[in-house]
């Protein structure tokens, strides 16, 4: 910076900055070098209106950070950043066996690898079958069968290795 | 009657159509994405299905998706709006084959109405005079040289599959035609997956002109008067109104007696728009029909007093239309203004957010239509149109009057919205002469 | 036409006047108590000035401070509103001798209608039916016993300065009427500062309908029909409509031809309120004229399409009636419900507090009056009346679905109101098939 | 900021900056070159609506306590505990004389006692005399000869003995 005379269009700038950034604070120490930032908090709106829909978090990820997730029968999901959770990718019905005489593809306690079918989702007549995508043991499963569920709906949790 | 139905679509129109299955007493399941997950309209809803994620291609536009909806929670038809999949003839196939009624027209309809150059095969056959035009697509070459010397300049190139002005060139002179014609071509095939264009007369400032029209399925057809949308910026309609100022009783009548003709001819069942251009001297020409409720349906509704929605809904169920023409009466004039979550300062940029004041209008002649509230997020990912500002007067001078009032006491903040370009154009003199045509935005504002 | 004229009200009733006055190129001076100083209202008002404190009596009913208002905002017109100071004959004559145009009846017609022994002796010259009763004013003694065997019993002792049932009493026998009339006289003394009592025969079960009338200065008069305000809690209104649903054509005409005539007879001029009891086999009797915009007006606005705010700024500005009875036609039928913040499951205490949630109803038919929002602060100190909702449909079946579906949307957080106990009454057997009197509440909730 | 000279007008741009960006500090130091801004929070929702009225305090009391009041004219009134306000009790035209040929009442550093009177307020013809209600001496006078004074609007501020 000049040392005679302010800049008023460098301050400008610097607020377009701070406006594009969400920055509560820009420090410039120009003799010495400091630079100091401050981002505003993400604004915390007091009253967002919750349905009583399921809330879904969109990918079957790992559900580190998840709070309270609801499922469709209204049950809160006890929160467990080590668990891992398997979710509907699409709606329609779940089937937990391959047919209705066979055993069920998984149940609590069964090891899963990340190729495992964990049950099928039926979606306009056409059978999807759901792999784990993850390795673990099956802790809780969420949906009982021939269930009607719908996208990013929480069908099982597992317990990785 | 239907019992249970499922809403493929999102914000004012499923609120809309909800309320209409409510009224009649029909159990209404919404379909939302996950950004629409805190939209109060869904606990209105008996049943709501998250059917993906917020890009709508995963979500309100995921065939298989929401017939799985359907199919779970076991609806006997579905509403799908308008946009989306409300003309998509493959979903309204599908509905048919899964045995779930669609609440529109048979398919082969839509798809005749659907495709322009059928559609003006349609308007010719039931004698509805068209923009003078190519009889079919055309091409680059002499045919389309002559044609455009036979009707005279200037011309319009226009794609078949098309809409929203994307595969559309205005021709002055022999020179420019070719190069219009392959690069309307280029476009439409890349906006539409199909190159197919076709070549009208230009009609040189004219109005927008929509007759509002519903059949049932024993061919028993009512028209519901017109609509003028002529206020347009870049073929998105702004500010609507019902009846059109300057028609006469004998115009109007062979306007609207046109609609229903082209309605029979399709052998068209529920609810369509019929669109014309009105030239200056008051000739109108068949431009294209659609073959859906319309955003600006509640213009039509005010001025008839019918429920165009319930009556879409009693008409899929098979049930016959009971109204005769002479049941349906113009009664004063109705305007509706858009409220976009759009910046008019900047080049109506959309401007989403969220809305931390909200107070809408209210008091004599003025409803509002629109599922957003205070505390609601505008989300980036779908149409900005946050509320549907609709008066009814009984003047046109009293309407505009009771408009500016209701947009003057419409606070939504902190997001811009065309609230001021709504007032800007109510206030306009050409306006209040109602002396405008399509160009009236681009010319003066 | 006036120019500016200032709105001595609050709440709802000073927004609709703001919305009528702007619609007609008034300017609108608003007054407010500091309990009212965050009312978005005030911002719409073109000037807005404190009057007072919260209390009433310092501020909405200061008449000092009010015409002060006006003159230093030079105003040509007070508009009273509803309550507070509407039927103030002392007000009306102030607001005359300061050369301020009062919105309202001359001063005379006003104490003449606001009399309810005077009022009687009117409506016999205008040869209306009135409920049987005395002459004048009675007092204990034998010539009370001998009128109330005449007419026979029950017979209803009332307070003549009176209202809102105080110095009201039933009596059904010989043994019970001497102390009914010393207690009604007592009772009356203390609320209104005048003991004098008169006898009237009561009606069994009777319905209570009113009809809307509007007259010029040059005695011109029309009616705008009737309404239905049989759905009373303690005299109170909950639910109105129009037109009265058990009304034949014959008794309607005949019904609203002597309300004119009593307008006519005491040379009134401005809105006016005929209010009847109907018996069982229709017979109709005067019972009381209300000097002023009532609030449950919006229902007869909906039905004929006029709005009766603007005909009253036009009257009282001198211009004359256009109007003219052919012009005024009933279509389909209204219905109002009045959304009070008050617990019905708490005997109807009033509940005031923030409003932190809020999302009003929309849509086909619907019209919301309401100068609350969103963060809005309901006072303990003023009416608990914080909105009214107003359906319009073709058929009474059709309006009651509606305001079921516009009430069942109404979202009005935390506080409690009176939404739940009108969608019972909504719902109720006896008034889906208008079975109803002004007993009804009582009987059945 | 420079030994030399004060720019009035630059100090004026950066509030003009400052009001149109929203900005809480502004801080510079011109030797050694140090800018520092800070933006306002966004405001949470959770507040009343404060139209642009003027707010009024109901009584004729010392202000302590008392924040930020704004008269009918828009300027702020600066908070100091130890002045006492005088407010109108009632809507009128303000006369700070009891004649137009006479001189004002109170001035800017007159004294008053409880039963001085400090101005008339008419309304509906009457001449309401004001009176001080409080002792010590006017320091500032908010309202002109012949203006509308609404209910509870600031008169004067009075330092009390």
């Amino acid at each position: 910076m000049a040392d005679k005379d302010i800049d008023i269009k460098k301050i400008k700038e610097l607020i377009d900055i701070m406006k594009q950034n969400g920055l509560e604070v820009i420090e410039i120490n120009h003799g010495d070098d400091k630079i100091y930032l401050k981002r505003s908090q993400p604004q915390s709106f007091s009253g967002p209106i919750i349905t009583s829909m399921p809330t879904i978090k969109p990918e079957m990820a790992p559900s580190s950070g998840q709070a309270n997730v609801t499922n469709s029968s209204g049950s809160a999901v006890p929160v467990d950043d080590s668990l891992i959770t398997i979710k509907s990718p699409l709606v329609g019905t779940f089937y937990a066996k391959p047919s209705p005489d066979s055993d069920p593809f998984v149940e609590t306690g069964t090891p899963v690898e990340p190729q495992t079918v964990v049950c099928i989702i039926e979606a306009m007549k056409v059978m999807n079958e759901i792999k784990a995508e993850t390795s673990g043991t099956i802790v809780e499963a969420f949906v009982t069968d021939g269930q009607a569920v719908e996208y990013g709906q929480v069908l099982f949790k597992v317990k990785p290795d | 009657m239907f019992s249970k139905i499922l809403i493929a679509n999102r914000g004012e129109i499923a609120l809309r159509i909800i309320r209409a299955c409510h009224e009649l007493n029909i159990e209404a399941v919404a379909v939302y994405s996950e950004a629409d997950k805190e939209a109060p309209y869904l606990q209105l809803a008996d049943e709501a299905i998250c059917i993906g994620p917020a890009d709508c291609s995963k979500s309100y536009l995921n065939i298989a998706s929401i017939i799985s909806a359907a199919e779970i929670t076991d609806v006997e038809a579905i509403h799908p709006g308008y946009g989306f999949l409300a003309e998509n003839t493959e979903f309204a196939q599908i509905c048919g084959e899964c045995g779930i009624t669609f609440i529109g027209p048979p398919v082969e309809a839509m798809k005749n109405l659907g495709d322009k150059v059928m559609a003006r095969k349609i308007a010719k056959q039931a004698k509805v005079r068209c923009v003078p035009g190519s009889v079919g697509t055309i091409e680059d070459g002499p045919e389309a040289l002559k044609l455009a010397n036979d009707m005279g300049y200037p011309v319009i190139i226009k794609a078949s599959a098309g809409g929203g002005g994307r595969g559309m060139r205005i021709v002055h002179n022999d020179i420019s035609l070719r190069s219009a014609i392959n690069s309307a071509r280029a476009e439409a095939e890349v906006a539409f997956g199909n190159g197919d264009v076709y070549m009208e007369k230009f009609i040189v400032e004219p109005r927008h002109v929509e007759v509002q029209v519903m059949a049932d399925s024993k061919g028993h057809a009512v028209h519901f008067y017109e609509r003028d949308c002529s206020i347009q910026r870049r073929h998105q309609k702004m500010v609507e109104e019902s009846p059109c100022p300057i028609l006469d009783k004998k115009t109007r009548e062979e306007l609207c007696g046109s609609a229903l003709r082209i309605i029979k001819e399709s052998k068209y069942v529920n609810a369509a728009t019929v669109e014309f251009l009105l030239d200056k001297d008051k000739n109108f020409y068949f431009i294209e029909a659609n073959a859906r409720i319309q955003v600006e349906h509640p213009v039509t509704e005010m001025v008839t007093g019918h429920d165009l929605i319930k009556l879409q809904l009693q008409i899929a169920s098979g049930m016959p239309l009971t109204l005769t023409q002479k049941n349906i009466k113009l009664n004063g004039v109705a305007i509706e203004c858009r409220v976009n979550a759009e910046d008019p300062d900047n080049n109506f940029s959309p401007c989403p957010g969220r809305i931390t004041r909200y107070i809408p209008p209210g008091g004599f002649g003025v409803r509002v239509d629109t599922h957003v509230h205070q505390g609601w997020n505008v989300s980036p990912t779908y149409d900005s149109m946050i509320a549907k500002v609709i008066v009814h007067q009984k003047t046109r001078t009293e309407a505009i009057t009771t408009m500016k009032r209701a947009l003057g006491e419409f606070i939504i903040e902190p997001i811009k919205t065309t609230i001021p370009a709504c007032l800007e154009i109510l206030s306009h003199n050409l306006f209040v002469k109602s002396e405008v045509d399509t160009g009236f935005i681009e010319r003066n504002f």
